[in-house]
Order: structure tokens, then C-alpha cells, then sequence
């Protein structure tokens, strides 16, 4: 009644990195194709530059950068205020 | 029917009024003050730890044996200090560590039965963990904080992400066999499944499993996988070194591409509709993810994205982990299992950054961009912790070669692969 | 008996423990890898929209027809998609059009089922919009939000928010005749007038009445009257120029008293007695509305009025958003009903509008100081869109003259009218 | 046994225009009269300007106000933290 | 049967739908317009009021009398406007009073039945009072705010805080009395120990206690916790001032010592082992308390202590109130039980400051360093307001004399003291 | 059946006052253990004065300090963001 586990827990193996590989290209493809759209109808308007962004990234999920100067830290205040 | 009918004619409320009248009846029989005191030292937790009862049940009404009454919450009360410190001295992801550690500790106090239904943290649970709710508020969040320029200026990174899910499906095939071959352990293919997904490296997703799988092992495999997320910087390293050579640990890539506005708000309605189409068991978790990234890149509601970053994603944060710590009971973590959990925990960890190390040494092979195979290892998610680390190991080995901007691609990658995985072992056992 | 002794000896463990084991007896029959991918394929979205099923229930268990497991999702995919652009491109109430757009793409997605009661938005729909509370917390932070200094230096401006309730009542006879007299649509009384308050031009008194009467047709009520209040710029101009001379438009009127503190402190508690004497039904939404004012003028609770206008509406406003986008299933919302609901409502809103627009002509001619019909136009509530409307209209003609808070008065009385105006409808149907 | 459903909801729209009408009217006849009695019994202190305050209410619910300087933004933000 | 058919066939929709469908089927009987006013007319409060019926339920479905339904309402509406008098005006415990008020106002409203399982309050009661989770959000926000600072600098003051809660359980002997030898009150031994927690002085705890022991009485002994609190600078002065004389009111103390961060971040985990070990009973109370105050001192989960002490606190705050309010339904709270909760409340705060201040003088004779007997009255809780009132006591006598600091010590112990009492008493009813 | 209410709630004071004592007694011990602990394995590296920290305590919970200055404010508010 019980199942071989170890061959079964193989075949999800299968199923699994089969199903992540191809979802995961098809997103890369996918990236690409909105890439050529995008630049095609919306010709480079103000940019973001990417270089930037990731430290933003990186720091929002930690407690403990402290890169910010005082300088940047009031002009969010202001900018969450004129916002809100 | 003389006592009903004075009981009747004492109490002209309705229902609820005369479930409270009749508690009053009983409420109290009179005791000499020596009585008082004995019967109070009988509430107290140190006789409760003393003298362990048979009948004494947990929070689910399940028997706890004498040894969980007793040396068993000693032992976990050490085990939450042990947590308290990594978590304080050792910066160990406090932020969810804290609270979880904390919640262990309330539910491990005697008599209080805190994690019953009726108990603070058993209120808690049920309000959103049992209906697996705050981890997709988490994931909502998460999604509003992250940013998926790096990965949309290159997007061929997102292949490391799904290499390093390998830690899942490898240490699945791993927990199965000690499953099968080992007396130690006995995990049903549900349980190896819940347990594996600490391979993810992702908090949110593996309580978001563990809870809809095996609801038994979510305290374990909470602890496990917050854990190991927050030993990334000592897991990580000595993998990415062994299976690197340091002229691949030298290579400088390219700056990535200007991204535009569009793409990053088209992009998680992209991921929407993907799962929408191709993998639906993810749609609780990427949707949430997707409408806090979404909410974030549309740059209309920032007061809705402020929010589900801020005030929404802490007022869950303290939830989650005091109802995750109420699995912390002895009686349910001090269990072989735990052990188990620990070490296919530690093992799909060490497996998913070997498995992205090295597709990143396949993908630099073919590129014809110079790819550094370090940031393979940002692939496990573990979100920005992975990619620092691999920043930090590049940078060592040249000073200035900041990876951290091309690791983002892998590691936010890796979020989106950890919860498709989590998806498929989903509709498996859907 | 054997079965059932056997399987108590397997299971010490408590009830839901018992549960949980017995899933795992059945959880899973070993397939080939080939069955495997084969079943994986039958829980894919695209699976499930090419072959649509006899038997598929929606989240209340309700059969759905083959078009809307089909076509029908592919229909509200584009229509989300269309909210969305209006909400981004065009700045159509982004706040509650994109997390309502966003929960109806997500109610859309086939297989996850996440409007049903455990789904991730059914559990939403079930905490606050199934019971009518979230829609009260709106009600709550607008309160905090709101100024009645304007209608307080000029209390009689209130008249012109009561007109544009006509708005309501008269589309309500529209609808009733629609219903009688073709068979296109056939709402009930009580839908017909769930439908008209859309006419009220207010969003949370719109899902409020709509889950109380007919929360079977919230889904399109709340688009529709979002939309429409973003569409006010649209919508009023042209009938506010059709119905007033260039001379109207051009009157300048007198600025406002001075408003003394004690008479905004007073004002809500004036407005909660009068409900509570005349129109009970009413007191959840006025209620409401009065505490979050009251909070903010009482001037002593800062820290709480505070958190009314951000942290507590902002999270409601993303559950609400999500709890009503679940009523966005292609079931629910593709249907006649929907079709006729957008008429009506935007009938609502141009009669509302016209009548407010007239009452102030009538005003003009018997006030003793000059009066601008157009600021009538702002009665509708839409707050406060209606009056900047009004104010950008009489610039037109008039360049300098600031109508914007003359025509505050009438716009937050127009949120009274519509308030009032529902809790009519409702003792009619209590 | 089913009632004509515009006769119906004609008289609601008679029975709820009047009592919007009626309440309405209540209620601008009772702020005329809390006016005299703030007026009366309250002598005007320090007063709030109506002139300035729809500003403020039109700017609070609508998410794209830029009008206030960088200046009222700080301003706001530290009498925020003292209120807190 | 033939009914059955019918309906059956007309309903395809399952349960929730049907439930709907058959609603509206009833729905609605024609009325000429004469009939439709005269049915408005008796929806009003007015008429309500007028003509109290016999029949009448409030929110638990328990009979109205006709007096709680006409001048029982009026004199509440009379009441909640003078708290929001006391509130505003005199600053009398606004975050709280002014919520708690204002639900009274609300669930005073006849027809509306707002206090009802399906009613606004009625919600807000059930979500987080019925089941004591409220106080704990609360306790848990007041030990993220609060400095065991001035406690660890001199923990001896902990007796004086020790020592006020003779107020709680002088007052209990006083309940118990008026009870067994007057006609004018008949309270159960569980009612005098949830009034007698008054004496504690300090809200949350009211509350849990109330809600736990004797929630007939739960409006009632808020407001007498809350608006006695309020009172503190107004009860404690001529008490203290009685009490002791001139020299000692003069007496000047010795700055505290240094307290080191480590001692700060231990301490609220050794508040959770004494609790676990020797009163599991007040658990759930100071667990909260000691988790906020964990977060708050352990310096690593900032994010999470500012939540809890600002947006958590918060929003809990308003639900708290506006609960509590709907225990001020007239028929609750007009009752002879009411006069005599205000009267024991009222003794026991004055008991408690009396007890404090006569430790203070005992500690004063017996210690080597200087100690003012007037800090004992800071021992009744209320932080921070009655350590407020010592310091300007002091510094009437001897102007330039700060006891603020040294007033804080028993302040805090106070805390601890009313949760430990609550504690033993919970204990006596489990 | 019933109990003399005065008799039992005594015996409750005597009970409850006896546990409060006890228990705070136990805690003023275990701070001074605490204390020496501490200052023992940790010597003091950057103390917080307890002087100075009651008036933060005092003004957390109420609503009416206005002590703090402008600048104050505005280093809270970027100590805030920094910390988020
Ligand atoms: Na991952
Ligand atoms: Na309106
Ligand atoms: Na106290």
C-alpha cells in the first residue's frame, strides 16, 4: 500500500525542476519580448537607471543600512508627506 | 425539576446571560487560607514543571507526556534563549526570530495554555496562520519592497534562480530516503515536501506550505528555515568557494541596462498571468506578491504600497511570528522529527547555493557577456542576504568588483522559482 | 469495526490531529513520471480555460457555465487590464480601482479558487465586506479627512446636497421602469436600489448598501461607481454648461464666515443625534463618519484621527479593494446585469448631477447674496473631485474666481444626502 | 402577487427626497443656531479660517497634491512627532 | 411539497445564494405612500423613544425594560456628552474616553442595534474584547513604551508598587461587604474582584479582568478604570498630602544609578520566567507586556517595537474603545451595580495611594539612603500620569526638586503589581 | 450554600497581598543579582543614564509633551526612515 518513497520523491524531481526550468525561461522570453515592445512604443522617456535601484532594494528588507545621509532621509519625509 | 424551575425563575436573561449566571453559581466554594495557599502553589508553574500530571493536554486538546511537562520546557525555555541571542547578539533575522523565539516561550509556560483556542497566541494562529493569510500579507509586502530592475536589465539570471531550487527538489529526494532507509525518521512524501521547501530560503513561502501540508512540523520548519536564511553568510561562502576558481571569482560583468518604467509595471502582471495559465496552485502566493510589486511599480497608490511596506508588513511580522512560536510547545518540537528537519534543512540549503554555483558556471561557459559564476548562489532567494554575501566573496577576491546589482537578478528570481516549486508540490497533492 | 478500531489505535491524537493523519493515509498513489506530468497538466490554468468543465463550482459552490470558465475569464483578464490602464494612464480612483482590478484578476485565475471561503480573497470578503464593516472603516478615516468649515460658514449650501440625491431616487424609478417594462433586465426592488446609489457618488455607501441589499451584484456596483467618480471630470462639465447662462457661471461669490472650533467639535455629535432620531438606519455609515470627525476636531486624540486617515484606511482600503475585485469572477460580473447596472449608474450620476446644478439656480434666484449654480454640481458627493470640478468650470469663465470652497459646503452635505438617502432605502427593506 | 416596480419606487423617491430634504433642512436650521449659541457663549477666540481649510480637506484625499513647499512638509513631520 | 419543487427549481444557486434568493422573494409588499411614511415614521428613534414596546431585544437578544428604551437612552446620550466634555476640556484620558464614549453614543441608538453580532460595535466586541485580545495588543504596545530605566536604578522602590495594590484587594474586603451586608448591592465574589481591579489603575488590565470575570459589568468598570485614572492629579494630592509630613514631602533623593543596556534587554525575560514559574495565571498580561518591552530594549526589531507603539496601539485603541462603548447600552449600564462600581472604584484608588505612601514612610525609616514617602503614590499604575502628580507634590514643598525619575520606579512596579494581583485572582476562579 | 462574601474576600487580600510581595520581593532580588551579573561580564561599555531616560518614558504615553525642539523632531523623523 505504502509507496516506494525515495522513487516517488525522485519523479517530483523531475516534475519540479522540469516545471521551474521551463516556467522560468518562458518568463525570460517573455522579458525579452516586452523589452522589444516596450522600447518599440514607449521610446526612452525619463529613465530608470538600473544601477541604482538595486542597493534601494537591497536595503528596504534590512534594518541596518545606515548609507542614507540626513539629507536624504528628510527628503523621503517630505516626499512620504507630499504624497500622503 | 424543582432545580429548573428556580433556575429558570433566577434568570430572566437570555442565553448568554445564563451561561454567565450559572458560571457565578459555581464560581467559588469557601477554603481556609491554608487551602488558598496550597491550592494557589497548584497553579503555579514550578509545581505544574515538578510534578508532571497524566491528563495534562495541549492546546489542541492532545495528551502531553511527563517528560514534555517538565524537562521539556526547560528545555525549549533554553533553546528560545539560544534564539534570543543569535537573534540579538549574532543579528540572526531578528525580526522574525525575536518574535518567534518570544511566542516559544509563552507557549512553553505551564498552565497558561496560551496556544489553546481560547489562549493569546492559539487566537493568533487561528486568526492567520492556520488559514496561511499572514504569510501571504508577508509576501505582499515583500513584493511591494522589491525591485525587479536588475533582473529585467538581464534577464537570462532568472535561469540561476531556478537552478538553485534544486536544493528543494534534491533535499526532497534526500528527507524521502532517510524516510525509507533510516528508522530514525518516518515523514510521509507530504512532510519531506514541507520540509524540503526550507530549500526555498524563503521565509513566507515555507510557513505558507508548511501550514497547508504539515501543520505539525511548521514550528521546526520556521525555526529552520529563518535560521538558515540568517547563516547565509556563513553557509554560503565555503560553497561558492569550493566549486569556483579564482579567476572566475575575478570576472567583472557589465552594467546592466537602462530599464524602462513600463517594464517593471508590466513585469508582475506578467508573473500574474503565467501562473494564471500555467501553474495556478502558485496564485495565492505570487498574487500577492505580484499585487504589492505591482501596487509599488504602478506609482499611483504609494500610500497603499507605503503601507503594505510598512505598517501592514510589521503588524503582520509581529503576528506571524508569535503564532509560528506557538508551535515552539515541547511537546510538539522536542520530537525526533525537529532533528530531521534541521538536517535536511541545513542539506537543501547547501545543495540549492551548490546547484546555482554551478549553473552559474555552465551559463558563463556560453555566454558572450562575461558572467561571474558567484552570483549562482544569490539564486536561493534569501533576499538582499544572498546577494550581499556574493558581493562580499566577489569582493574579496577583487577589491571594488561590486556584484551586488547582478546578484539581485538570481536572488529576486529565485523568490519567483522557491514559490513555483512551492506551487508544483502543491498540485501534486491537490 | 475493524476498520474503525484499527484506525483508533493508529490515531491517539486529538481531533484536528486526527484529521490530519487520516489526509495523509490518502494523500498521494504513486504515478509514472509520464501520469505525473500528464496530471500536472490537467492543474494548469490553460488546461482548464481550453476545456472547461461540466461540473466547476465557484467559490459559493454555485455551477458555472462553460463561457465564463473560458471565454469568460479571457474577457475579465482584458477587462482588468483596461481598469488598470485607466487607473495608471488616466488617474481613474487608482486607489480603489487598482486593488479591486487587481483581486478580480486574481478571482479570475482558473483552478486556485481563491474566492472560495478558504481562498485567500473569500477569507478577505468574509472578514469585512460580507458583514459591511470594512466599508465603515472607509467611512471612518474620510470622516477624519473631512472639513465642514465650508458647509458651517454657509450652512444652506447642505440644500444643494440634498438635490443631487435625486440622482439616487430618480434612477431608481429608471431602473424599476427598466425592469418592468423590457426584458432586458429584471432587478428587484431591493436591486434596483443597491444600483441606484451609485447614483450617491460615493464609494463606500455604494458597497455598503450593495452588501446589504444585493451582494450579488456588489462586484459591478462598486466599478461602476468608482469609475464614475473618477469619470466626474468627464461626466459633469458639459451638463453643467447645458443647464446654467454664461452670466451664472460668472458670479463671484462672498467668502465665508469665520468657523469657530467649538462648532466643528459640535457638528458631528449634532449629526449622530439627528440620526439617531430620525433615520437609525443610517447610523452605521453616519456613525462612523461622525466618529472619525469628531476625533479630528475634538483636537485631543490626534494619535488616533491619525491613524483613521493613513495606517487604518489605507489597509482597509487594500482589503476592501481585493474583497470586492473577488466579485469580479467572469460568473458574476459577466451577466446582463452588469450592462445595465453601468447605464443606470451613469444616468444616476448626470441626473444627480442636474438637479444639484438646478436647486442652485433656484437658490440664485431667491438668495439675498450671490450664488454660483455651479457649485450645485458638487452636491453629488465625490469628494473631492466634484468640487474641484466645479471650481476648474468656473475659472473657465471666469478667470480668478476660486469657487472651490463655496463648493465644498454642498459636496460634503452631498455625502450626508447620500447617507442619508441609503438609510431610506434601507428601513424601507428592514 | 408581484407589485409594478415603478409605482414602487416612485413613492420611495417621494418618501426618501422628502426625508432627505426634511433632515437637511434640520440640520442647516440647527447649525444656524449652534452658530448663535458657539457665538453667544463662546466669544471668538483664536479663530479657524474657513478660507483656508477646503485647501486642506480637497488636498487630504486626493493622492497628487504638489502645493505644499518642501518647508510645510518638515514642518508637518515634527508636529507629527510631537504629537506622537 | 409542492413549495419545496417550486423553490428548489427556481434556485439552482447553492446555500448563500438561496439564503438571498428567498430574502428577496419576501422582500417587499406594496404600501400606498401614506402607509410608506407612517411605517418611516416608526423606524425613527423619535417614535422609538416615544413609545417603548415591551418586546424590544438588545445586542445579546436579552429583553429592554421601557424605561432602558426611552429616558434610559436620553440620560446615556446625557452621560457620553458629559465624557466628551471631561474628555475635551479637561483632558481627562482623551485617547480613551473619547473612543469609549463615542461607542456609547453609537450603541445608544434604538432600532439600529449596533451592539448585535451583525452590528457595527457588535463586531468590534467579538473581534477582539469578548476573547480578552484587545488589553494584550494594548499591554503589549504600553512595554514597548515604557523604561524599566529608573526601576533597575533602584529596584527597592518595586516594594511601593507592591504595596498600592492593597487598593485592589482593601477594596475587594469593601465590595464584599457592601454585597453580604447592605441591600443595595449584590455582587458575586467574581464581580467585586473584576471591580476591585479598579484599584489597580491601570485600563488594559480592567479590562481583561472585566471581560474575563464579570463582562455584565465590562462598560461600567471601564469608565470608572479610565475616568479615575483621569482623576489622579485630582484624588492623590490631598491624600498624600495627609499622609505625611511637611519634612518629608521636602526630602530630596540621590540620583540613580547607571543601568546598563544588558540589564534592560534581561529583564523582561525574567518577568516572563517569574510569571511562568510562580503565576502562570497573568501570562497572557505580562507575556504582552514583556514582549513589547523585549522588542523595544533588545534594539534589533525597531521596526516592529515602533509598530506596537504607534500604528498597533493605535488602531487597537479605537476597536477597544468603541467596544467597551457598547457595553454602555443603557440597560447595561443604568443599573443600580453601576453606582456602586464607581463608588468601590473611587475607595479603592484612594486605598491604593494611601497603602503607597504609608510604604513609602516605612521604606523611608528603614533605608540608608534618603527616600520621599511620596513616591509610594506613584505605586498605583496610571504611568506616567501619577508620577507626574508626585514630582509637582514635591516640587510645591521644595521648588527645583525632581521626583519624576524616582517616582518612575514604583510607577512601573505598579504595573507589574496590578498584573500579579490579576494574576492571583484569575488564579482563585480557574 | 452561599459563603459570608467578607470572610472569603479577606482570606483573598491575605493570599492576594502575600503572592504580590512575595513575587515583587523576588523580583527586586533577582535585579540585583542581575545587576552584579551583568556589571561583572560586562563592563560598562556605553551606559544609558537612567537620568535621562524617565522624561522619554513619561512622554511616550501621553499626548501633550511639547518639549522636544524642532530639531529633535527632525532627527527622529530620519532616525525613523534610516531605521525602515
Ligand atoms: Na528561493
Ligand atoms: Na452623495
Ligand atoms: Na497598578
Amino acid at each position: 500500500m505504502e509507496n516506494n518513497l525515495v522513487v516517488e520523491a525522485f519523479k517530483f524531481m523531475i516534475l519540479g525542476m522540469t516545471i521551474v526550468y521551463l516556467l522560468l525561461s518562458l518568463m525570460v522570453f517573455l522579458m525579452g519580448v516586452q523589452h522589444k515592445i516596450v522600447e518599440k512604443y514607449f521610446p526612452d522617456k525619463p529613465q530608470d537607471s538600473s544601477n541604482t535601484t538595486p542597493n534601494a532594494a537591497a536595503s528596504t528588507q534590512s534594518s541596518s543600512s545606515e548609507d542614507n545621509a540626513v539629507v536624504a532621509a528628510i527628503v523621503a519625509a517630505v516626499s512620504k508627506y507630499r504624497k500622503n | 425539576m424543582a432545580f429548573s424551575f428556580s433556575y429558570a425563575s433566577n434568570s430572566a436573561p437570555a442565553a448568554t446571560q445564563e451561561k454567565v449566571a450559572s458560571e457565578q453559581k459555581v464560581e467559588y466554594e469557601s477554603k481556609s487560607v491554608l487551602q488558598l495557599i496550597k491550592d494557589f502553589f497548584k497553579t503555579t508553574g514550578i509545581y505544574a514543571i515538578l510534578n508532571p500530571q497524566d491528563n495534562v493536554v495541549n492546546g489542541e486538546g492532545k495528551k502531553v507526556s511527563k517528560f514534555h511537562q517538565s524537562w521539556g520546557r526547560i528545555i525549549m525555555f533554553i533553546i528560545v534563549f539560544i534564539l534570543f541571542y543569535l537573534a540579538i547578539a549574532k543579528g540572526f533575522e531578528p525580526l522574525l526570530l525575536i518574535p518567534i523565539a518570544f511566542g516559544g516561550l509563552l507557549a512553553n509556560i505551564p498552565i497558561a495554555n496560551l496556544t489553546s483556542d481560547e489562549g493569546m497566541l492559539g487566537i493568533i494562529y487561528n486568526m492567520g496562520i492556520a488559514n496561511e493569510f499572514f504569510p501571504l500579507l508577508i509576501f505582499m509586502g515583500v513584493g511591494a519592497m522589491t525591485d525587479f530592475g536588475p533582473l529585467l536589465a538581464n534577464p537570462k539570471t532568472a535561469l540561476l534562480g531556478a537552478a538553485a531550487q534544486f536544493g528543494i527538489f534534491g533535499s526532497l529526494v534526500g528527507a524521502a530516503a532517510l524516510s525509507q532507509y533510516t528508522d530514525l525518521f518516518d515523514f510521509t512524501l507530504k512532510q519531506c515536501s514541507a520540509i524540503s521547501i526550507i530549500g526555498g530560503a524563503d521565509g513566507p513561502t515555507s510557513i505558507f506550505i508548511a501550514s497547508a501540508l504539515a501543520p505539525e512540523l511548521l514550528g521546526a520548519i520556521a525555526v529552520a528555515a529563518y535560521s538558515y536564511m540568517a547563516l547565509v553568510p556563513v553557509i554560503q561562502p565555503p560553497i561558492m568557494r569550493a566549486l569556483t576558481t579564482k579567476e572566475e571569482r575575478r570576472i567583472v560583468m557589465k552594467t546592466g541596462r537602462h530599464v524602462h518604467k513600463m517594464e517593471k509595471i508590466l513585469f508582475p502582471l506578467m508573473i500574474v498571468m503565467l501562473i494564471a495559465l500555467f501553474l495556478p496552485d502558485a496564485a495565492p502566493l505570487m498574487g500577492s506578491f505580484a499585487f504589492g510589486n505591482f501596487a509599488k511599480e504602478s506609482g499611483v497608490v504609494d500610500r497603499l504600497s507605503n503601507t503594505m511596506q510598512n505598517e501592514l508588513i510589521n503588524i503582520t511580522t509581529i503576528f506571524l511570528g508569535l503564532g509560528v512560536g506557538s508551535k515552539l510547545e515541547a511537546d510538539k518540537f522536542l520530537v525526533p522529527e525537529t532533528l530531521g528537519i534541521m538536517i535536511i534543512g541545513l542539506v537543501a540549503f547547501a545543495v540549492g547555493t551548490a546547484a546555482g554555483v554551478i549553473m552559474g558556471k555552465i551559463m558563463a561557459r556560453f555566454s558572450k557577456e562575461p558572467i561571474n559564476p558567484l552570483i549562482g548562489a544569490a539564486g536561493v532567494s534569501a533576499v538582499p542576504m544572498a546577494a550581499r554575501v556574493v558581493s562580499k566573496v566577489g569582493a574579496e577576491e577583487r577589491p571594488g568588483n561590486i556584484l551586488l546589482m547582478h546578484a539581485m537578478g538570481p536572488n529576486v528570481a529565485g523568490v519567483i522559482g522557491s514559490a513555483v516549486a512551492a506551487g508544483v508540490l502543491l498540485s501534486i497533492f491537490n
